[in-house]
This record gives structure tokens, C-alpha cells and sequence, in this order.
């Protein structure tokens, strides 16, 4: 046992600041540091650089594309891409379909899409919920017909987090209705320029629009795009949900923000002294400090273990709900930090490039926005909730 | 000791509720929140000013009804329950009830009654961008010039002062930065050469603004109290605001819980209500009981906000903050979780409850500077 | 509206104090304010000299001994006992099995048993609770079964507190066996000298004895000691349930217990200061006490409106979860005030009179017994967990 | 990095675990604890002696097996889970670490070896009845005379002291009450004229002691390290022993997680298994949880107490207490209150852990304490 970094994980370490300080452009960092709202071209730019270094799919197996990094390295590569201000990168092509295509899918398929995937060329979304179907995700209604060559797609999906920006969507779509829910379901790619597919937005309470309905209607889909085999689509969305709920913990995107709530609350001025010394602030802080100092090492404790077992297991639920928890509390400290200034809604002032007139700290306008935009933290990916449920049938057996 | 509404409360709480409900509905006051010329309803305003709304706190030689801070708090809660909009506690509650509290009898009759009326606006400019959540926390200054004062300063999130006519300011002409001596209060025109407003909603839709006074002249007349000594009056008016908002914080809870039960009862999952689910049963009982809690301790801050004790008075409040402060997180979150994706879209009106909420955690003090107040008493007692 | 006493109120206060001036032992004061263990003979001399002054049974109906006070006073009254150090009145009498009699009884049991009951000659127990029988009551398995004008009884009983020292029991029995649960369950009272009675302690964690086991033997009880209607009993024991909710909030004993600990707090030191002025300590304590304020309000605005329709509403359960809540956290916040003292378990410096050498402040032994002897407030009573089921159902209607 | 014992520490741990299971069951365990003339078994301390265990932490030249911070973790994760009585953390860690890390060639040779041995015991006595939980609090005095000093003064709950044939003691020569400068450690005969121990019981059944010297003399060979610079090496020597406290509470809280998930599969209340219940399954998943993260940082808290850095060691020492007590706290209770009435009985065995948990609690400082220091690192950082 040794928590130590070995000389060649601190090496590691060195080489991906070296990237960082030559390729992430500086105008990504100005906007991730003052919380500016992000468009579809910077995800792409800073996706398009780690896929020229090869560093896009660290997890991917190494004939797709992937690093054969240990899993203390993409920890260490996590932590320092966001430690520099990188954007994430969004985890619907490379996380959750990627790895669906390379284990399900067929070599047309892995041909077809997974390099574009990499690049970033093709932007996905994730077509699982349904307006009836949220944590009941078995109960999905979207119906596809197989009419020749062809399915029918007739449904809805919703809280598809980027499907304005996405070319294409994996879905979950109900194929067999006659059978137990979750033996009549099938994993389809559509084309989000098919006839019949419409977007329409959700804003959310923080303002932003990054979620949408997505209405299909009578969308043909041609037959060789579902993956693996039919109706065996529930297996094949239980492996995304694992998958993603192990990327989900973001200890490297926490570390990054307790370091800008720190320098918040040493800015920040309360009884004449910075707030960092308030009794009170500086014991939530350090309570929060040490939460995220212990999900690290648990998180890394279970990486090795799911890196060895070769797949994730159920106690990666807890990496999800700790996790998502430790977000939350961030954002509510950082809110609570700027004092009053938490309450003035400049929303103009998240845009890039905006040149009105300051109200309070330059740190002050996104603190209420993020509050907001974080609550949804535990309830997507499976609500913290759900993995409960997991972690008490699958770990305890109760 | 009771804790029933007196006859004329009840009548009063509901033809208040039945106004809001005839003419405020969700659509309306989205219609509200889209203006970009006011933030507010100037319509039901004047409909609070017919129906004496606007002058319930005000004795009745000052052309008021004679309300206690009870009276202001029926009111309140029906604000936070239909999520009104308008500048009743700035305008009111703060700025009247400054003057009410320490104005002179001319000031009085010249700005009580047409505010009464509904036909001029009255805001508090206090806090500054260094104060965070201490009043005391003053660095404009006030210098004599002749008869009158020349006020020099920046005020930071000034609630109502958008739209308010006339704005009442601290300012120092005594003591340090923090001291609670030196400081007088100042009825400022908004109007007044060298005041520039620069307003904007807070996240809850309610309008606010930043004011820079560089060099405004003011008239002897328009200082409001005794010169140099307003620390008890301004804590009194602090206090006051404090409570209407725990009051009103009441409402919102109250709304947010009925539109989480109910969908409870309603959104289906796993082929059954997901009310029964014994997971969100209990975090509903926990909600109605954090709620019930924050309640009698905005009942003891009403009672207790017209006490010129400041110990007494300080104490009441403060512990209604935190228990409302306490309670409106807890009930938040748990609001927006256990409704899921639909919690989190704007369209759905409970993020409006959630925002109201968050934006009176982090007015007049949070959980954390209420509790170091309370403390102080507690420890020193 | 008005939250302040009224000058009748404030002078019947004052009647309160004078009595308790007067009449309350220094003794009894000495052992509640340093946590010596109180023994049979303090409850029932304090018990006595109420039962002398007509204050014994506050709520009870006038013509059985009450005082006809409103819901305000009966709060004023149980603030001033417990703020002058008086011992709690075992509640198994006067607060359960007494308004059981009154509303169900018959008139020979009326003149039985009441007037025994507020003087304190006779103590009694509560056997309801069984070994497989918890949260579950209704499921007990105590068996009686009729022969000519005596009802055998077998079975056993737990959690028996006082069982030691009762000259009664009043028990739920299974009588029908062949209806649904809670329909084939009496309300028996039991002569604790029965022949086939047998009381074995249970010790608990906090190292006292006051909970027992009760075997009951072909135990014969007379057919007259059944109360109430056969196969009532499970409506008769909700009533008694709900009346124990009402009187468990403790709001009184919480406001001493608070002052004692103000009083602890300012004692201790820390970083050379008294512990009352540690801004994290200090703001723990005030989250109570501002806690229990409100708690105060709450149980009068219950017990007013509880007096209004004549008997307690499911509302009730709330005083049951937060006044169990904060006896629990006034014990914990307690034991960390006196630091590593907290440690030592001097048991016999529980008992009154000791004079070995003492180790620590004259408060600390009591206060990691105390706090082990609180956890179970959570658990009786209907547990907290039962108890937001009742409100679940009753009041929110889930 | 990595998180697996290594093929000797497996090897180890189940050795010392078979021991236990063999020879230390709940029953044998309750012999112990009725015993009143020791309250160990000095049975189970000769079969550590002999399983190497008491000099498991010293390097060899010191006659030990030269095992580091995360053996030294190992074999407390064991006691922790069987509730070993024995003064392993009193006299290893804390005495024969004070000596280990500060003692002179001669004092080792004379102690430690003895000590491993199982032929002596050791045991720190530093806090004091004013010291709260500040090792650098200390108003016992060492005054110089001739070679040697004289020792006077009180110290409080020393673990160990009731049965330990020499004591550590830290007394001031210099610097006010509280100073950190002016601390010297002395070994003291436990039999020395003016030593008087009054030896009892804590909570969790372990031994401990006040201890009150009265003009002890002592001799310059038994001064620890450097006269007047004890800070330092006081520091460290607490430090482990937190991190030894962790690792044990790490063990006892498994175990009461374990009893609690064995209680709520069997129980049956309302026709099924109280495990059935979704409130109690989401509870004893945040049981599972508070211990990972707990075990977490009590590993890196074992890594770094053998560092000589403060500030490294202290942020991760009081990282893992805070973490550790929290969890423990909310385990002890959460477990006591599913089994119910069961799990507040004496005869039961979860209350053992409950107590040895509280008792971990208010060792080397509680939550607050440490959630200060560890604040005030990251402030300064």
C-alpha cells in the first residue's frame, strides 16, 4: 500500500502540463476561470487538440484509440486538465456511445462512427428520457417498427442535454411491446437531420439552454443503425449508466472550483478580515476540503479496482452520489460566499465578450446561475436516489 | 398568548388572496417578469393601494391604518405565496418604516402620505459593496455644506430603488468604516443631480440597483432622525425588514411543499405514485416540519420586530433567519429533487419559489451571520 | 395573534414558582442538576407533594383530579418544574394508563384505580412492547385466554421500563387469534404480585437499570381488570400513543437541560477562553436553542389547537421526531463540551453520595451516560421512523 | 500508487485476526472487562508480544521488525474490529513511539526492548485537566535540580497509565501556560516517590489514569530528547496516535456496519425483513459510504504520520479525525437506532462499539478541534 505518486506518475503529471501550457488556448481559460457560458465551438476546439495528441479516449482500448493509461494516470490527466482550465469535454460521444459501439457494435459501425467520434467532428446526444420516464427509464414509450430496410421512429425524448448541437443521437426505443419492459427495448443511432426530427429547447432555472425536447416523428432510421442485437438494448444502456456514473464523480472539475471558491473567499471581506478567516465559512470550507480529499482517494481506490475487474462495479454509485454532492456544496458555498452580491441576475454578464457595467465582483454574476444549474447534478445519470436503490440490492443484498 | 388571526386579519389576508388570485396568476406575473421597463406591476400596485395595503403599518395620524408588524406579516405571506413582485418591502416596509421610526412629522405627512397613496416610491440604500450582510459597514460620506450635507458614495443592491422616487441613505460623517457611530440617514432625491441609478432585477425577478452619489446636495430638512447617531434606527429598519421577509419566506415555503406533495401524489413511476416511495415520504414530513418550525419563529420575529429593545429584538430576528435561512435551503433542494428534471425547467413555476428563496437566504444576513448575532446574545446573556 | 403571556398567565407563573419555592426538596434539586440517578422513592415524593397541591394531573378531566388549566399554562407549569430541578413524573400513571380509565373504564375501575394513580401509591408499567413485536406492535403475541372469570395470560413482555418498581401493568393481549391483528388485541391490567410474573432486568448501555423483560406464566388475572370493550385494545392504545406523543416534546426538561449546559459551556475552556465563546461551539449551541425556541412555539400553537378539538391530531408526531431530536442533541453537545473528560466512566459518582476521588469536573460522569441514555428517545415511543410514517399518511395523505 | 496490502501485511493481519477469533471472543472479551484489579488480559498481551506485534513499529537496531505507519494500520484495523482492550495504542504508539522518535540510544535499549519484550509497559501522560485538547497546554512543572529536574503537577486521562511501569510526561520549564516553547518529556517511574495514579475505566472499558506528580525527581538520563523543545516531538507522537485511533475506529465501525446489515436482514417486523424498508436500505447505504470516505483518508492519515513535516502531517492527521468522527458519530447512531431497543442493551455487543467509537471521538481532539486546525492550514496556505 503506498498513496505516494510514483516518479513515473509525477513525470506523467509534468507531460501534461507541458501540453496544457503550449495547446489550451487562452480564451478557454478565461471563460472556465469567470464561469462564462461555453458555446458548441469551444467544446470543439479543445476536443479537436486532445484528439491531434491522442489524448481524447484515455479509456477506450488502445486498438480504438485509447492511451493504456492506468487509471492513477487518467486521474492525474483529469485532474490537471481542469487544474488548467480546460472545458470538459462532453461525454456523450466519447463516454457513453463510444464504448457501447466498441462492445456491441459491429466493425461497420466501430468504422463508421468511432473515429469521428474522437475527433469530435460528430456531436452526439442522448435520446434515454421520456416526459413518463425519468427514473422508471424501463417504462420508455418511444415506439420503432421495422418496415423493410428501414425502423419508423414515433416518440419523445427529453432533458437531451446538447441536441441542438448534436449530429446524431443514440436512443433507447422500445422494439418489442409485447414482452417485459425491459426485454422489448433496442439501441438505435439516429440521424439528427432526419425528416421528422425536431428540437425544441428547455431553458433551465439557471437560464441557460443546453437541454431540449426532442420530438420524433415517423423518422425513418435504416435498419444496419442499431446496435448490437435487438431488444438487448436495456443491457447495453445498463453498461452506459455504469460507465458514466463512474466519470461522474469529476474530482479533477471540484478540485479546479474549490481552488476559485478559495480565492473567492479570500477576496471577499467579512468583520474587516477576508471571509477565509470567518470561524464559520472557514469550517465549511475545510469540511468541504476534506470530503473532496477523501472522494479523491476513494474514487482512485476504486478505479484500480474496476481497472483490474476490467468493468465497473456497483460500488461506483458512491463515487456518483458523493460525488454530485460535493458539486452541489460547492456551488452553495460559492454562492454563499459573494454575500449579497449572490442576488443581482446579470445574466448578459455570462456571455462572452460582454462589456456592461460591473455589479459586484467580476466572480459575483455566475455564482446563482451555477447554484441553480447544479441541482440537476443529483438527479440525472440516475438520481442519487436511484444509485441508493443500486448500492442497496447490489452491494448489501438488501 | 394566541395564534389565531383576529377577525379583521382574516378578512383582510383573504381579500388580499383573493386579488392575487383574481389578477396575479403564474401567467400574468410572467408577463410581469418579461417587461423591461419596470419590474414590477404598477396595476397591482395601485390595487394594494386601494385596498390600504400601503399604508397597513402606518399609524393613522401618519394616514395609515394602524397595523402592528402581525398585520404586516399576513401580508407577507400571501406575498410569498402568489410571489408578488412588487416593492412592498422596500418601499413599505424599509423606507416607510424608516420614516414611521425616526422620520420628523413634516417628512412624514410630505412622503408617508403620497406613498400611501401610491403615487411616489420610497427605497433604502444601506449596504455597499464592502458591507456584505453589516449595515454599520458605511463608507459614503456625508460632509456639512452650509445648512445641508453633500453625500459622496457608492450602495450596493439597493432593493426597490429601480423605481423607488425617493431613496433613504446612510452616509458617515463620524468614526471608521465599521464604526456604528457617526452614521445619519438621508432622504435623496432620485432625481438629484450627481445620483446615478443603475437598476436591474435579482435573480427572483424583483428590481434593485446599484447608486453612486457623487456630491448630491441635500437639505437639512431631508435628514431623517438625529445627525451623526442613526445606528439604532437603521438595526430597527434592518430588523423590520428581516422579519417581512422571514414572513414572506413562510408563504414560498409553504407553496413550495403543495407543489411538491402534489406531485407526489401524481408523477407516476415503477407503476405507482412516487409518493410511495417511504424514501420521499419522509423527506416530505421532514419539508412540512423544517417549514413548521421556520413558522412560529417568524411569528415571534413579527411580534417581536416593533421592540425597541435591540437585544430582544435582534435575538427574535435572528433566530427566525436562520430558522427560515435553514429551512428554505433544506425545502429548495428537496423541492427541485424530488420533482426531478421538470424541477430544474423554468417553464414549471417552482423555480420561481426556489429563487425567491435563495434571494432571501442572501439578503439582511445568512444562516451564518444570524447565528454568530444570536450567539453573541446567547454567550453574553 | 400574541405571542406574549398575558398578566393572568405571568401570575399564575408566579403561583407555580412560589409553590416549588416551597415545597420542592433540595435534595431532588441537587441529584436533576448533577445527573445522579434518581431512585423509586425521589419519583414518588415529588409525585406526592403534587398529588397534595391538586397539580398532579393538569390534564385530566376536572371531575377526575385535573386542573382545568389551558394548553399555556400546562406548558408554563412543566417549564417552571423542570426549571427549578424538579424530577419528571413517571408517565406510565398519570399520562397513560389514567386517560385510558377515564374514557374507557367503568366506573369501578374509575374508583379502582384513578386517585392511586395521582397520588403515586401505586406505580405502573407498560407491557406492550415484545421481543418480536417493536415498530410492529400490532403483531404481539401475548396470549389470553378466558376461563370462567379469569383470564390466563402467557407470553412476554420487554422494554418494560419501571417494571421493577410497579405495583401494575396495563398490557395489550391477543384475545382472538383468528381476525386480523389489530382486531383480536385487549387492554388488560395486571397485579405485578400475580403469581407467574417475573421481571428480569435489562441493563443498558448507559449502565442503568430501568427497562426490563416481563415473563408472564399462566399469569390469572381477573375478568374485571379487562378495560374497555373485548378486542378493542388496539384502538384504546392509539388514543394512549397519541397522548404520549403530546407529552414527549420535554420542552420544559430541554430548557433546563440547556441552561446546564450554557452553564457547562461556560466553564470549559478553550484556547484559553471559556468554551461558550469558540465560534464553532457557540454556533452549534445556538442552532439548538434557537431550535428548541422554535420547537416551544410550535408545542404551544399544538397544544392550543389540541385543546380546541379535544384530543391530539397527527400533527403531534412532529413534537415526538423534534423534541426527541433535540434531547438527543443537547445530551451530544453536552458530552463534547467537557472534552476528553467525556471519557471516564465513573459509575458509582451516578449514585447519590458517592465521595471517591473525583475524576474531572463535577458535570462530566453524567454526560456519556446521559448521552447513551438519550439514543433510545429516538426508538420508544413509536419510533421516530413510525412516526413519520403516521404523518406521512395522516397528514400529507401519501 | 497503490491500495493493496502487501503479501506480508495480508499475511500479518490474518495471523493477528485468527489470534483474536481464536482466543478473544465477545464472551472473553466480557471476562476482561469484569475484571477489577486489570483491565486488560495480559494474556492476549504476551501472545502479541510473542506474535511480534510489540515492536512491529521499531526499525531493527531498536529490536523491532521495522514496519511503518501502514503496519502499524494494519494491526489497529484488527483491534479495532475486535475491540482489543489492550494498551497497544498507550504503550507502542504512544510510548514507545515518543521514545522510537525522540529517545536517545540508551533510553531505547532500555525500554524499548523490554517494552517489545511484553516485559514492561509504557504510556504518555501529557493533557492536563485545563488542556482540553492542546498538548501544548501544560502547567506542570520541571525545575532544574543539580543534574536532574523535579517534576510537579496533574495530568489527566492518561491512556495506559493505570498499568504502565513508566510514564512519558511533558512539563514546562519556560513560556506561559499555553506556549509551545518550554515543554520538555521526562520518563517517570510509575513508582517513583511523589507519582500517585488513580487508575479507572473509560467508557469503552479501556484503562487510563490522573495522574498527580509532587516534587518527583528525575534524573538527566531520563530527560527525552531536547530540554525545552518538546513541541516538536509532543506533535508528532500525538499525531500518530490520532492516525492509530483512525485506523482503529476504521475496524469498529465496519463491524457495527456489519452487525447493522446482519440486524436489518434478519429482523422481521410488519411480514418482512426490516431491510426491506426503503428508509432504513438508503440509511445504511449513507452508513457504507461514511465509512469508505472515513477509510480513505484514515490510509492517507497513516501514510504521513511518520513525516517530519508538521503541516503535511497535521492536514492529513486532522483530515481523517474529522472525517472519522463524523462518520463515526452518524454510524453509532444510525446503528443503535435501526436495531432499536436491542441496540441500547448492554448485553448486546453493538453498544461496545458504540462506546469505543464515542471514546474515539473525544481523544486527540473532536471534530471541531481538528476541523480548526485543518482550517487554519488551508487558510495559511
Amino acid at each position: 500500500m503506498n498513496l505516494n505518486f510514483t516518479p513515473e506518475e509525477e513525470a506523467f503529471r509534468q507531460e501534461v502540463r507541458a501540453f496544457l501550457a503550449a495547446k489550451l488556448p487562452a480564451e478557454l481559460v478565461q471563460k472556465t476561470k469567470t464561469g462564462v457560458r461555453l458555446g458548441k465551438e469551444d467544446y470543439k476546439t479543445w476536443q479537436r487538440l486532445l484528439y491531434e495528441q491522442g489524448w481524447v479516449s484515455p479509456k477506450w482500448p488502445t486498438q480504438y484509440g485509447g492511451t493504456g493509461w492506468t487509471a492513477i494516470q487518467i486521474h492525474i490527466f483529469d485532474e490537471e486538465c481542469f487544474a488548467a482550465g480546460a472545458p470538459r469535454i462532453l461525454p456523450f460521444g466519447i463516454g457513453l456511445v463510444g464504448p457501447v459501439i466498441i462492445n456491441f457494435g459491429n466493425d461497420e459501425q466501430k468504422a463508421t462512427y468511432l473515429d469521428d467520434i474522437r475527433s469530435g467532428e460528430v456531436l452526439w446526444c442522448q435520446g434515454f428520457s421520456e416526459p413518463g420516464s425519468g427514473s422508471d427509464l424501463a417504462s420508455l414509450k418511444t415506439r420503432a417498427v421495422l418496415d423493410g430496410d428501414k425502423w419508423v421512429v414515433n416518440g419523445q425524448k427529453t432533458w437531451t442535454t446538447a441536441a441542438h448541437w448534436a449530429d446524431w443521437m443514440f436512443t433507447l426505443v422500445r422494439t418489442d411491446p409485447d414482452v417485459k419492459q425491459q426485454e422489448g427495448i433496442s439501441f438505435l443511432l439516429i440521424d439528427m437531420k432526419s425528416p421528422g426530427v425536431e428540437v425544441r429547447p428547455i431553458i433551465t432555472i439557471d437560464g441557460e439552454h443546453m437541454v431540449n425536447e426532442v420530438f420524433l416523428d415517423n423518422v425513418e432510421v435504416p435498419a444496419e443503425n442499431l446496435v448490437g442485437e435487438l431488444n438487448k438494448g436495456w443491457d447495453y444502456a445498463k453498461f452506459l449508466l455504469a460507465n458514466e456514473r463512474t466519470g461522474i464523480a469529476g474530482i479533477g472539475q471540484s478540485k479546479a472550483e474549490f481552488r476559485t471558491l478559495k480565492e473567492i473567499a479570500r477576496h471577499e471581506r467579512k468583520n474587516g478580515k477576508p471571509l477565509i478567516e470567518d470561524p464559520l465559512f472557514q469550517s465549511r470550507l475545510a469540511k468541504l476540503e476534506i470530503d473532496l480529499m477523501a472522494l479523491e482517494i476513494t474514487n482512485m481506490r476504486m478505479l484500480v479496482e474496476e481497472q483490474k475487474a476490467g468493468k465497473p462495479g456497483p460500488m461506483s454509485s458512491i463515487l456518483k452520489i458523493r460525488g454530485t454532492e460535493i458539486q452541489q456544496q460547492l456551488s452553495e458555498l460559492s454562492m454563499d460566499a459573494v454575500g449579497v452580491y449572490a442576488n443581482p441576475w446579470i445574466e448578459a454578464a455570462l456571455e462572452a465578450n460582454w462589456n456592461g457595467e460591473p455589479v459586484g465582483p467580476e466572480y459575483a454574476p455566475a455564482r446563482t446561475p451555477y447554484y441553480l444549474f447544479r441541482r440537476k447534478a443529483s438527479i440525472y445519470g440516475g438520481s442519487n436516489e436511484i444509485q441508493k436503490n443500486v448500492l442497496s440490492k447490489a452491494v448489501l443484498g438488501l | 398568548m394566541d395564534f389565531d388571526y383576529s377577525e379583521e386579519q382574516t378578512l383582510f389576508s383573504d381579500s388580499l388572496r383573493k386579488l392575487l388570485e383574481d389578477t396575479y396568476s403564474d401567467t400574468e406575473r410572467r408577463k410581469v417578469l418579461d417587461q423591461d421597463d419596470s419590474f414590477h406591476s404598477e396595476a397591482l400596485w395601485q390595487a394594494y393601494a386601494e385596498l390600504g395595503l400601503l399604508g397597513l403599518t402606518f399609524p393613522e395620524e401618519m394616514g395609515g391604518f394602524g397595523g402592528s408588524a402581525i398585520d404586516m406579516m399576513v401580508a407577507e405571506i400571501e406575498f410569498g405565496r402568489f410571489l408578488s413582485l412588487e416593492p412592498y418591502l422596500a418601499s413599505v416596509i424599509l423606507g416607510g418604516g424608516a420614516l414611521r421610526l425616526g422620520g420628523s412629522a413634516e417628512q412624514q405627512s410630505r412622503l408617508l402620505e403620497p406613498m400611501i397613496a401610491g403615487e411616489l416610491k420610497l427605497a433604502c440604500a444601506l449596504g455597499e459593496p464592502q458591507s456584505r450582510y453589516d449595515a454599520f459597514d458605511v463608507e459614503t460620506k456625508a460632509e456639512k455644506s452650509g445648512s445641508g450635507y453633500v453625500l459622496s458614495g457608492r450602495k450596493a443592491v439597493a432593493l426597490g430603488a429601480d423605481c423607488a422616487d425617493r431613496l433613504i441613505v446612510s452616509a458617515r460623517s463620524a468614526g471608521g468604516v465599521a464604526d456604528k457611530q457617526g452614521l445619519s440617514l438621508f432622504i435623496v432625491d432620485a432625481k438629484a443631480a450627481g445620483v446615478s441609478i443603475n437598476p436591474y432585477r435579482l435573480s427572483d425577478g424583483r428590481g434593485a440597483a446599484e447608486v453612486t452619489l457623487e456630491n448630491v446636495a441635500v437639505d437639512a430638512a431631508d435628514l431623517v432622525g438625529e445627525a451623526e447617531n442613526a445606528w439604532p434606527l437603521i438595526d430597527h429598519v434592518v430588523d423590520l425588514g428581516t422579519a417581512a421577509l422571514c414572513a414572506e419566506a413562510i408563504g414560498a415555503m409553504e407553496k413550495a411543499n403543495d407543489l411538491t406533495l402534489e406531485y407526489l401524489k401524481t408523477r407516476q413511476q415503477f407503476g405507482r405514485p412516487i409518493g410511495k416511495f417511504q424514501v420521499l415520504q419522509h423527506r416530505m414530513v421532514d419539508m412540512t416540519i423544517e417549514k413548521e418550525q421556520a413558522e412560529s419563529l417568524a411569528l415571534l420575529a413579527c411580534m417581536d420586530a416593533d421592540k425597541t429593545d435591540p437585544a430582544v429584538r435582534n435575538r427574535a430576528v435572528s433566530a427566525a433567519k436562520v430558522e427560515v435561512g435553514t429551512a428554505a435551503r433544506f425545502i429548495s433542494e428537496a423541492a427541485v429533487q424530488m420533482h426531478g428534471g421538470i424541477g430544474v425547467t423554468d417553464e414549471y413555476v417552482l423555480g420561481e419559489y426556489v429563487k425567491r428563496l435563495a434571494v432571501v437566504q442572501a439578503t439582511f444576513g445568512d444562516v451564518d451571520h444570524h447565528l454568530q448575532r444570536f450567539g453573541a446574545l446567547t454567550a453574553a446573556a
